[in-house]
């Protein structure tokens, strides 16, 4: 058996999801610096239909040959199908309905999805500044679905997000059409644990999958409600050596 | 027109302005930053979407009172120091913030640029956002009923940005992300461009835009300007820089003894490039 | 994806539909306005700035009941004949139009591209446009009480427009005078586009923009498709052509004399070519 | 002396209000195809400091060795100091107060220069359909300034236009302020038989000069109001050689 991190664990799975929506057609990503940056230029390793990377920057159709540090690196632009504006992207691109899935992180979730990357206690007087929005309010409520990729902790996995940047479910189901939403909303959390998904009746996040190796007990320990588990919980498929090697070959280059 | 950036900021920035330096990852003017810096300018309201370093120099610094953005993080590292020190702690003094999304300054700023009090956008829904930005409010469509998001223009007294290139009646031509750089120039009272290099025509290169030069204040060579920022065609983004200015930042002393030496310590950019070896 | 012009407006061109064949001077598509009448479409709502020789031949066909429009006159030589005797003496039937100005228009095509229901300008202040254009209101900015003009997104079934050059993938490249292209193909439901030529890569064009092939529903290679407009790098106007137009649209007679023999006599836009010695 | 024609004299005096106008730093001119761009391409060659020209087909600084029939002829395009779309055109650039000068034609003009492009007749049931507004409204509603070039007659010079497409002075001094138009509003008429100006206590358009070989009763049959003519009426200068051999040499080129 290979052996692998938990963060690989994290990026090879949201990987596959990318590589799932662009089987069925959804390819266009918008997609944020880090961890969703890591996976989806990871998806366009492994599949042969590739999801489309969108970054805010400006550029559309990007096909990166290392992984950028930042949202605006060099290359980004250099291996578009086309740059546009700031103003263009969130507006012509975004805000139309153009983008399948947003792919987002945050310092913290709530149960309904919400993210939190503004700050850590009151917004007047916070414990910890968070860097801020950035383009992620609008990236959950207009593109399609939204995939969150974070690592769990009770800390970041909390009941009630102290700053609400970003609307999953906000205050749980109907809350995004009452609100007039036209995306989709969080489909899929996958975290360093494991998988969890709206429930279809509360919108409330549920564990369906765990990755190999981990425990119902290291979930509950690592997420801040009283999370439930699906029926019969499965475990995520093992990382093949494909995938492992490509993602380390993306991250070494 | 074509003046050195130390008379640019001399004639064009004054205590108390508002300024936008723009250029999102790309073609940030750092060296304008730290002219102004050098010149001791106080209580300025800065504008920008991504603060990015330099704006976290000019917070420490001591140079602003207010800040309106979007993200305020090191872009790929993590904070922005000296920008916390300055929210949570009020160091080195208290910094009144305007936070919005990108999409909302976008707005904002293509608002300002095209002459009009306000832009409209589907934005802030459902987000904690306009509880603490009074400039987040909402119109109603007209035509269908449906309500939107407003947000003001953005009408800086200065717009400053980067770019590659510069002919000698200050006609400026950019390229690679363009981010709202064309944007803060336009909804700009005044504006001061640095850029590599100043030539006698502009050869069309693709996906180059052309400011022409009635709407540039002053240009100014100052080659490498972005650092550690970049200019496509001319330089590559100095990711270490950027991972080592966590440490430095991370720490008032350590910042200060920075600042004095690489930015106060120098009389202009050259001499700053030379004194952290780039 | 790449298909022939007969099968993309076959498939994509209804009757009844809202249909914007966009391009501001340069790069008109004439090849889809004369396919659309050989196919015989009926009922059509035409959007388009400056209407030009494409709608005049097809307000003169009998295909369009209603036209959106900023100004319909033969661009250097004077009158639309078509659009005129239509407007005029209901000829070959009642045209509903529905009249803006060019600010107006290209703020509704931005609108639609942007998928918002409406867009503000400083617009039709103190003209007679608002009395006689439903389409024309006004809405208050929140934050300083300031009155703007207000009109709705454009957002068409079908966006039609001509470029240089797409690549097998269906990206398309267009470049020099880019009118409201882009946002005509954005605000649309589905997309035609004609080329000049298909070719394996893409090349850099300065000026250029592209398409990705995944907002565009039909690529048609049809060389020259914009006569008698052009297609910079390929072609110039056939300033000649739209001259030579005034003259045989004023007669009826003669306007559907030229149809039968240029357009309905012919099965594609290569033979049109023929037909008219270009 | 020279021979002329009286278009030769409506384009030379336009040109040189152009090159007056330059002179005094206000460059940037907005301009309709025909007669405003044969003037503005005319006033490029005889002024040191030329004219900046946009059109509305969203060529700035555009040097055209050829006058153009159309206002998307390539040579714009190709001879700009830069090319931006239809949208940015109005929205960046004459919304925002960057244009000087607007130089407007038109079908009909009335007594406070409002001009007609629209209809003759009723708008419902005309007698004649014009074009219509194409970028007319905002350039006269925005541009610092208005330069108007017509042939006059008592059937284009009327009165009251039937359709107002483009603001003058609307009916009278204060109407533009009421109105909150940025832009001055039109401060030369430029005809084939003089020029007029608004007068500064009524804004109705007066007579300041005609040109040379012109009478007064020629103006006033020509005029569809009772038009008035300025104490000491003075004739505009003979066109020079220079002005006319360029202007002849613009137009066969």
């Amino acid at each position: 058996m290979a052996e692998y991190t938990t963060d690989e664990l994290m990026i090879v799975n949201a990987a596959r999801q990318l590589g799932a929506l662009a089987a069925a057609g959804k390819s266009q990503c918008f997609v944020g610096i880090g961890l969703p940056s890591t996976a989806a230029n990871l998806a366009r390793r492994l599949y042969p239909i590739e999801p489309v990377l969108i970054y805010e920057s400006g550029c559309i159709g990007s096909k990166p040959t290392t992984l950028p540090l930042s949202i605006g690196d060099g290359e980004l632009a250099d291996t578009s199908d086309a740059v546009v504006s700031v103003p263009e992207i969130f507006a012509y691109w975004l805000q139309a309905g153009r983008i399948d899935i947003g792919f987002l992180s945050g310092a913290q979730l709530d149960k309904y999805a919400n993210i939190n990357s503004t700050v850590i206690g009151s917004y007047e007087s916070p414990t910890t500044r968070l860097p801020g929005a950035g383009g992620a309010p609008e990236i959950a409520a207009s593109a399609g679905v939204v995939m969150v990729i974070m690592r769990q902790s009770a800390r970041s996995f909390v009941e009630r997000c102290d700053f609400r940047t970003s609307i999953g479910f906000g205050d749980g189901k109907g809350d995004r059409e009452r609100l007039g939403l036209r995306g989709g909303g969080p489909q899929w959390v996958i975290t360093d644990l494991g998988v969890m998904e709206p429930d279809p009746d509360t919108c409330e996040l549920v564990v369906v999958a765990v990755h190999p190796g981990v425990t119902r007990e290291q979930v509950v320990a690592a997420t801040g409600w009283a999370v439930r588990f699906v029926d019969g919980l499965p475990t995520t498929d093992e990382p093949t050596p494909f995938e492992l090697d490509t993602l380390r070959t993306l991250q070494a280059a | 027109m074509i003046t050195s950036l130390h008379d640019a900021v001399a004639q064009h920035v004054h205590d108390g302005d508002t300024l936008a330096l723009e250029g999102f990852t790309h073609l940030i003017p750092h060296a304008v930053a730290q002219e102004i810096i050098r010149q001791e300018r106080r209580n300025l309201h800065l504008v920008r979407m991504t603060p990015d370093l330099a704006y976290d120099w000019l917070i420490g610094s001591g140079c602003v009172t207010k800040l309106t953005f979007s993200w305020g993080g090191n872009p790929g590292v993590g904070s922005l120091q000296r920008f916390r020190d300055a929210v949570e702690n009020q160091w080195p003094h208290p910094l009144e913030i305007e936070e919005h999304s990108h999409a909302g300054m976008a707005t904002r700023y293509a608002a300002g640029a095209s002459g009009l009090p306000f832009g409209v956008l589907r934005g802030y829904v459902g987000t904690d956002l306009p509880k603490h930005t009074n400039s987040i409010k909402t119109v109603e469509c007209p035509f269908t009923g449906e309500v939107l998001a407003a947000v003001p223009a953005i009408n800086p007294d200065v717009g400053i940005i980067h770019a590659q290139r510069a002919d000698r009646a200050g006609n400026v031509q950019i390229w690679g992300l363009l981010g709202v750089q064309k944007e803060a120039v336009l909804a700009s009272a005044r504006s001061i461009v640095t850029v590599e290099e100043i030539v006698d025509e502009l050869p069309p290169v693709p996906g180059a835009i052309v400011l022409p030069y009635w709407v540039v204040n002053a240009v100014c060579h100052v080659p490498g300007g972005a650092h550690p920022s970049f200019a496509m065609g001319f330089s590559v983004r100095d990711n270490a820089f950027y991972k080592s200015w966590d440490a430095i930042s991370k720490d008032r002393d350590a910042f200060t003894a920075w600042v004095d030496k690489h930015i106060k310590g120098t009389t202009d950019f050259a001499e700053y490039r030379e004194s952290v070896g780039v």
